[in-house]
């Protein structure tokens, strides 16, 4: 039943969300964050029951022999959904704030679409089987679609059409064909620990098939299918906040860890030596996209690179096939989507309080937004890997992981992007608290509007927070691993 | 003598046949195929195909050659020359037929008596045309009631051909048919043409008694509904070209005639769901009445009555279409 | 089962068919609209009552004019045409229950009931072609449903449906004069004409030149009909000058009632004995439907004009048809009925949103759509989960068909797997013909601005119904995948 | 009588050939719509050519001839139908060429192109 | 007897013949339109004179003879008839006789 409600819950919220924008705007907003936090606390409650082990399941119907559509909560299903619905509360504090603050046209479709994006990012994380995530992964691209095209001139649209032409081709062309290949071999796509492939499907196939998998679900941004992430980045920042730190992206690598545990086997796949190259393809993302990063001077594109590196981050740690790196990877998702939204939230509140989107134009904002800059420096200290940050704690576990397996390329790549990410984001840090201001600009300007400020002083609270208080996440992250043992 | 008169006159079919495709003049393209027609009817009946032959000279000589002279008054009497190359279609047309003649050489024997059409089911039609239903003609029987659900599907065709005319071209004149100065049918007819006018008045009674004896005879020799239809469609044809298409209406109005489209069909229908009222199949004439033989007579009577009334009212509708147009 | 129960095969026909005459005499407004549409429902109600018999396990038999056969004409419904009853009479009825105001648009109002006679005739015919077991009969109700479709098809309302229809007319008739050429030679080696009898028959003379020379002739006219590539020239024009009603019924049946028969002659009468039927299909049909997959979605791409643009999608999908018989196993032929099924489902749904979008649109082109989503909410999201369906989209029918076109193709080997590409690859370019006009629709802004409504109720109301139904099976194909199962295993002379 | 029997065949296969490529050429209708109709004829004279029999004689069994041969009836009856149907046919294709001319005041197909243009 | 009126209706037959081929002769070689038409009644009127009585004297007394004799009647009726209109078609047309008009279109095609 709380699991029907999940779903039901987005759903009536985007219906009455509808309705509520003919009354009035306020009304609609009123709704949106009371359908927030209702779905947050649905999620949420489920944790109990999976902390002691119960997996709670919800069958649907049979489409076909042997395809279901139906969903099962696991713990690393748990993380994804309760991190997407509890951040789409804050996300919607700091909408309601940059969309009324920018005076954005078409509120309501952005509202609602936002809503069953979220219906779809809860349905990635709790299918039970192949076939339904995929069902789930292409309705998020289709309702991210407006998203993204907010605008609606010439230029989002072209953008748009790389995010979506990207999104779709890679997972029609190589994650379909993937998923068909797994139910031919298998006779079965559901999620189930230590994986199904086992028996099946043995040598060099099961590294091509990994590689459909990998290069198909192009919401993780493997090179060189990440071509969609800095194009969508033409959305309002509260888009690029929560889709692309959070929902969109993290469905992809939830995905890839997702099919290594439960579809492939950890240790299956360990076994197999041709699976090896997603590491180096993982690490050579890592580091291109941080090099790319480098250069950039847009703030939005630079988190944008930013992310592709990080995601590529999580695939490594995945691919490390190690216990404790998997904890590691799905604790770098929770830390990483801390870490990043703060900053998009950031982007936004200096855009919509400043009208400043390079880097170059931000010498000495650190004194007139003090909040916004601090958030800002927690998140790229997050990213960097310094504690007191969660960005510390995930990199701790993925370095653990690699060390134990001996893995001297992670370990390398860890250590060399760690610097790459200090050198995009502390001359920032230092330019926006130590330099002066450039007196040709507009100085006339303070904080953002404080609907704002509230939403990422709380993701940058949030950052810390998990450095200190990270018990119970790793308690439940231990869960998984303990499937794979 | 048969043997050469077949060849001869099969011969003659294909340079006719050339003929009519190399003519630019398209009205004689229609007499030519008009001849054609006739001569495919005495090859027909020289393969002992009675019904057909007569069929097929009232349908290829008569009425399809009607429909393509008040086609040609409205449209065009001469083809464009042609400007594309024809090499590539000659030469592909050639090599089908050279595929087609070496194919037909596995076919069995001309007239041979154990060839598969001449063992299976057909005997069984001329033992059991007599037996069942008691008719000379054993085509008229396996026409109207051992494949009556054909015949029914026949009528309806001829019947979608009418409303699809009629559809097409309704019954009002066309955009061009008051700046015509030589319509289809002279509105006064032909009576300023004594002798014409004269002998075709005289010859009208006399086509429709014909028409009727096809009509009525087909269970005992050649003919039946479609070409007795065509008989008596002719004669009113023939009424309009003498009197004037106005005349002909008056004898017989439009309602009328899709009254008689409507009314055939469903003769023939409903005495087919009688066979379903009265406990047996569709189209079981057997049922009708209380001898089984007596009933399939009767129902061949209906259904045949039925076919030549739609028959009728088709083409007639469909000629009085044709004439409504101007020419342009 | 009742005596009326066991006259539902010929019902199915003659209701429609006795209707037709009736029509044509009335002349009051709506009436033959009321007349007809009720005609159309009869039939689906008897179509709807014959499937679920064929379920429950039964071939429906019946013997016209109470001679058996070979001798008489005998009628017999089979889990495959059950099937193909059901998505003929539901097309039809759908369209006329949708069709009124759409209709009375495109129809002068003295002309409506010669059109509603012919839309009943074009539905008994293709009714009649599907329930009848006698070669001969399935020519005589080809010509009935081809002569009414063309007459349906003219009645669009620009002129350039008159030249279009005059190719249809004479490829069709082509078409048709070869199937009956084929039937001749068949029935020349072995005397019968009806179905079984000639598959039972046509053993002993199977490897004899005329038999050869007859599959031939009745491959390239059913193909014909059904528009298979290279023949589906007739296609395009005709399906996009016509009315927009009659596109909505022809599209989602006329041509694959054809690949209908063409499946039967193919696998019932000659397959377990033909000489180079493997060749055939193999060398043969496999080529034309890829080509006609990548073809006819590569054309449609580009294609400015909205009906068009569909009918050229149709061409690709008819490819997909082909391809599944063309892998001839069970599996294979399991998917292209199924997607049969499906993709008149989708279709349907299709043209009845381009209808919606002709109510209140002149000329239907991409450019001319821009923003309209703004003004017609409703008929735009029917359009977007009506070509989800076409793509193939988990969660709607059309992808119950691909899944089960791409395991029949994994089924055959190293071969199967360049088919699964080019299967993918043809649905991203579906996607892509639908994304521009969902992007037009939905994201481009008026040229000027549009001052239209939404479509009339009933239309979008039908439009809704199909629409769901594509999503209904895409989560519950049960009843297709049984019936579609049922014919697979019947024209692989399997029992099932 | 064997080499007529083959000379039916051949006609029908040459006949049919020729009403195929007067469609296929020809670009006025009304030409092509006649050469449909000689292609329809072939099929015609293919079936019936196929009914006949060694000294049978028309399908009619009076008391007279009660014991004697008879040709097939079968494709007779076949024959009259697929008549009906092709001039059913030919009417229907008629009426559009009507139309076409009045609507474009050509039934030449290539004119009909260039207008459609 | 039945050897001289099997005598008598090949003569009549062939001599109908004989004029069939003169009057298709005469089609074919004459120079216009009337003068053709002329040639061509000769098949119209003198050859069924000749071939029908020919086939009665065949057929004998039975039913098959009044039918021959029905059809030669009405070819006697129509036959002139018909040449009667085209006659009158092609004079409405304009189309002049040679001797009439020397300067004449000379006939072709039609």
């Amino acid at each position: 039943m709380t699991i029907a409600l999940s779903f039901l819950i987005p759903i009536v919220g985007a219906l009455l969300i509808l309705a509520a924008s003919r009354v009035s705007d306020n009304l609609r907003e009123g709704v949106t964050l009371a359908t927030a936090v209702a779905l947050a606390i649905n999620v949420w409650s489920l944790i109990p029951e999976l902390m002691s082990g119960g997996r709670p399941e919800l069958q649907l119907f049979e489409i076909l022999p042997g395809i279901d559509f139906g969903f099962q909560i696991e713990p690393l299903g748990m993380l994804f959904a309760a991190l997407a619905s509890g951040l789409w509360i804050v996300n919607s504090i700091y909408s309601i704030g940059y969309m009324r603050a920018n005076k954005e046209n078409k509120q309501t479709r952005f509202y609602v679409f936002f809503a069953l994006s979220i219906t779809a990012t809860i349905g990635i994380a709790f299918s039970a089987n192949l076939f339904t995530l995929f069902l789930f992964y292409e309705v998020l691209t289709l309702c991210t679609y407006p998203l993204v095209s907010h605008k609606g001139d010439a230029k989002t649209i072209r953008s748009a059409r790389i995010y979506l032409g990207v999104l779709l081709t890679t997972s029609i062309g190589l994650l379909l064909p993937a998923i068909l290949w797994t139910y031919f071999v298998a006779g079965t796509g559901d999620f189930t620990p230590g994986g199904i492939l086992e028996g099946n499907l043995e040598g060099p196939a099961l590294g091509l098939l990994l590689g459909l998998f990998v290069f198909g679900i192009g919401k993780a941004a493997v090179m060189p299918v990440h071509r969609w992430l800095p194009a969508a980045m033409v959305a309002p920042t509260p888009v690029s906040a929560l889709l692309h730190a959070v929902a969109v992206v993290k469905a992809g690598v939830f995905t890839v860890i997702k099919v290594i545990v439960y579809i492939f086997g950890v240790e299956h796949l360990f076994a197999e030596p041709s699976s090896g190259w997603l590491l180096y393809a993982a690490a050579f993302t890592v580091i291109v996209a941080s090099i790319v990063a480098l250069k950039q001077t847009n703030i939005k594109r630079l988190l944008a690179y930013s992310t592709v590196a990080q995601l590529s981050y999580v695939v490594m740690a995945a691919a490390i096939l190690k216990p404790l790196a998997e904890v590691g990877a799905s604790m770098h998702i929770v830390a990483h989507a801390f870490g990043k939204i703060t900053l998009f939230f950031a982007a936004g509140a200096i855009y919509t309080a400043a009208k400043k989107t390079e880097v170059w134009q931000l010498k000495g904002i650190g004194r007139r937004m003090p909040w916004t800059m601090a958030a800002f420096t927690i998140g790229a200290l997050s990213m960097i890997g310094v504690p007191p940050t969660g960005g510390f704690v995930s990199k701790w576990f993925i370095l653990a992981g690699a060390f134990e397996s001996d893995n001297y390329v992670a370990i390398a790549t860890i250590i060399g992007s760690t610097v790459l990410n200090a050198a995009y984001f502390l001359p920032i840090i230092f330019a926006v608290w130590f330099s002066r201001e450039d007196p040709e600009q507009k100085l006339d300007h303070g904080e953002a509007p404080w609907p704002m400020v509230t939403a990422l002083s709380i993701t940058a609270a949030l950052t810390i927070g998990l450095f200190l208080f990270n018990a119970p996440l790793i308690a439940l992250e231990s869960q998984i691993v303990g499937i794979v043992k | 003598m048969t043997v050469i008169f077949g060849f001869f006159l099969l011969t003659l079919l294909l340079i006719t046949a050339v003929a009519i495709v190399q003519s630019q003049n398209l009205f004689v393209s229609v007499m030519l195929s008009g001849m054609f027609s006739l001569l495919l009817a005495v090859n027909f009946f020289l393969l002992d195909a009675a019904d057909v032959a007569l069929t097929e000279a009232a349908v290829g000589a008569g009425i399809s050659t009607v429909l393509l002279l008040s086609a040609l008054a409205i449209t065009a009497k001469h083809e464009k020359a042609p400007s594309s190359s024809r090499v590539g279609a000659l030469i592909i047309v050639i090599i089908a037929t050279l595929v087609l003649i070496y194919a037909t050489l596995g076919n069995p024997q001309f007239a041979d008596p154990n060839a598969p059409v001449h063992q299976h089911v057909a005997p069984w039609y001329l033992d059991k045309t007599a037996e069942a239903i008691d008719i000379p003609n054993v085509v008229t029987a396996v026409l109207g009631s051992f494949r009556g659900y054909d015949t029914l599907g026949e009528v309806f065709v001829v019947f979608t051909a009418g409303i699809g005319v009629l559809f097409l071209l309704g019954t009002q004149p066309g955009p061009f048919a008051q700046s015509n100065p030589f319509k289809l049918t002279d509105p006064k007819g032909l009576r300023h043409y004594l002798i014409p006018r004269v002998v075709g008045r005289m010859l009208i009674p006399f086509i429709l008694l014909f028409g009727l004896y096809v009509q009525f005879h087909g269970e005992y020799g050649p003919g039946g509904g479609f070409q007795a239809g065509a008989l008596i469609a002719a004669a009113i044809i023939l009424f309009a070209l003498l009197e004037g298409e106005n005349s002909a209406l008056k004898v017989i109005p439009r309602s009328v005639l899709i009254g008689l489209i409507a009314g055939g069909a469903l003769l023939y229908g409903v005495v087919g769901l009688f066979g379903i009222f009265l406990g047996s199949n569709f189209l079981d004439y057997s049922v009708l009445s209380s001898n089984p033989v007596k009933g399939q007579q009767m129902g061949l009577l209906i259904i045949e009555a039925g076919v030549g009334i739609t028959v009728t009212g088709v083409l007639l509708s469909i000629f009085h279409a044709f004439a409504a147009r101007g020419k342009f | 089962m009742t005596a009326f129960h066991s006259h539902l095969p010929v019902l199915q026909v003659i209701v429609p068919m006795l209707t037709a005459p009736l029509v044509i005499l009335l002349n009051q407004k709506r009436l033959p609209w009321i007349v007809a549409t009720a005609a159309s429902l009869c039939a689906f109600a008897i179509a709807v009552t014959l499937a679920m018999s064929v379920m429950a396990g039964q071939t429906i038999q019946y013997s016209l004019g109470a001679w058996p056969a070979p001798w008489g004409i005998e009628l017999a419904v089979d889990a495959f045409s059950a099937l193909m009853l059901l998505v003929v009479t539901g097309a039809s009825s759908v369209a006329l229950l949708a069709g009124a105001q759409s209709l009375d648009k495109d129809i002068e109002h003295h002309r409506q009931p010669l059109f509603y006679a012919a839309w009943l005739l074009a539905l008994s015919g293709l009714a009649g072609i599907l329930v009848t077991a006698d070669a001969f009969n399935i020519f005589v109700f080809m010509e009935i449903s081809s002569l009414a479709s063309y007459v349906l098809i003219s009645g669009g309302p620009d002129k350039r449906a008159l030249p279009a229809v005059f190719k249809y007319l004479v490829m069709g008739t082509i078409g048709a004069t070869f199937y009956l050429i084929g039937v001749g030679l068949i029935y020349m080696m072995t005397g019968t004409l009806n179905l079984a009898d000639m598959a039972f028959r046509i053993e002993d003379v199977a490897d004899q030149t005329p038999i050869l020379l007859a599959a031939g002739f009745i491959t390239i006219g059913l193909a014909l009909k059904a528009a298979i590539f290279p023949l589906h020239i007739w296609l395009p024009n005709a399906y996009t000058y016509a009315p927009n009603m009659v596109t909505v019924f022809l599209a989602a049946c006329a041509t694959k009632v054809a690949i209908y028969v063409l499946l039967r002659f193919d696998f019932f009468v000659f397959q377990p004995n033909l000489v180079g039927h493997d060749f055939q299909f193999t060398f043969f049909l496999l080529p034309l439907s890829l080509l006609a997959i990548l073809v006819g979605s590569s054309v449609a791409i580009f294609e400015p004009k909205l009906k068009r643009l569909m009918a050229w999608s149709s061409v690709a999908q008819i490819g997909y048809i082909t391809l599944g018989a063309s892998l001839l196993s069970v599996s294979g032929t399991t998917a292209s009925v199924l997607h049969i099924f499906n993709h008149s489902l989708a279709k349907g749904a299709l043209f009845l949103v381009m209808a919606c979008l002709g109510m209140r649109i002149a000329q239907l082109r991409i450019d001319n759509i821009a923003g309209i989503a703004q003004k017609m909410p409703w008929t735009m999201a029917a359009f977007v989960l009506a070509g989800l369906s076409l793509i193939g989209v988990p969660g709607t029918a059309g992808f119950i068909s691909k899944w089960y076109l791409i395991t029949a193709s994994f089924e055959s080997g190293a071969m199967g797997i360049a088919l699964v590409v080019i299967i993918l690859i043809s649905s991203l370019m579906a996607v892509v013909y639908i994304w521009r006009i969902v992007e037009s629709a939905y994201f481009r802004q008026p040229e000027e601005d549009l001052v239209i409504t939404e479509a009339p109720i009933p239309l979008l109301l039908m439009t809704w119904v199909v629409v769901l139904m594509n999503v209904y099976f895409g989560f519950a194909p049960g009843v297709p995948i049984e019936l579609a199962t049922g014919a697979a295993e019947l024209l692989h002379g399997q029992t099932p | 009588m064997e080499l007529l029997g083959l000379y039916y065949y051949w006609v029908f296969a040459i006949l049919l050939m020729i009403g195929l490529y007067a469609v296929i050429v020809k670009l006025n209708l009304i030409k092509k719509l006649i050469g449909l109709s000689l292609f329809q004829a072939a099929v015609f004279l293919l079936y019936i050519t196929m009914g006949k029999l060694e000294g049978g004689t028309a399908p009619i069994v009076t008391d007279a001839n009660a014991n004697g041969l008879f040709s097939n009836p079968l494709p007779q009856v076949l024959i009259l139908t697929a008549i009906v149907v092709g001039i059913s046919t030919m009417a229907l294709g008629l009426g559009i060429v009507i139309r076409i001319k009045e609507e474009y005041g050509t039934i030449e197909e290539d004119e009909i192109q260039e207008i459609d243009k | 007897m039945e050897l001289f009126l099997d005598i008598a209706s090949w003569i009549l037959m062939s001599l109908g013949g004989v004029f069939v081929f003169i009057g298709g002769l005469g089609a074919l070689r004459m120079p216009d339109l009337y003068t053709r038409m002329h040639a061509a009644g000769i098949t119209d009127s003198i050859a069924p004179i000749l071939i029908i009585p020919g086939l009665m004297l065949q057929a004998g007394l039975t039913l098959a003879s009044v039918k021959l004799l029905a059809i030669l009647v009405f070819l006697l009726l129509t036959g002139p008839t018909a040449s009667n209109a085209l006659a009158s078609a092609a004079l409405l047309a304009g189309n002049r006789s040679e001797q009439v008009k020397s300067t004449a279109v000379p006939e072709s095609e039609e």
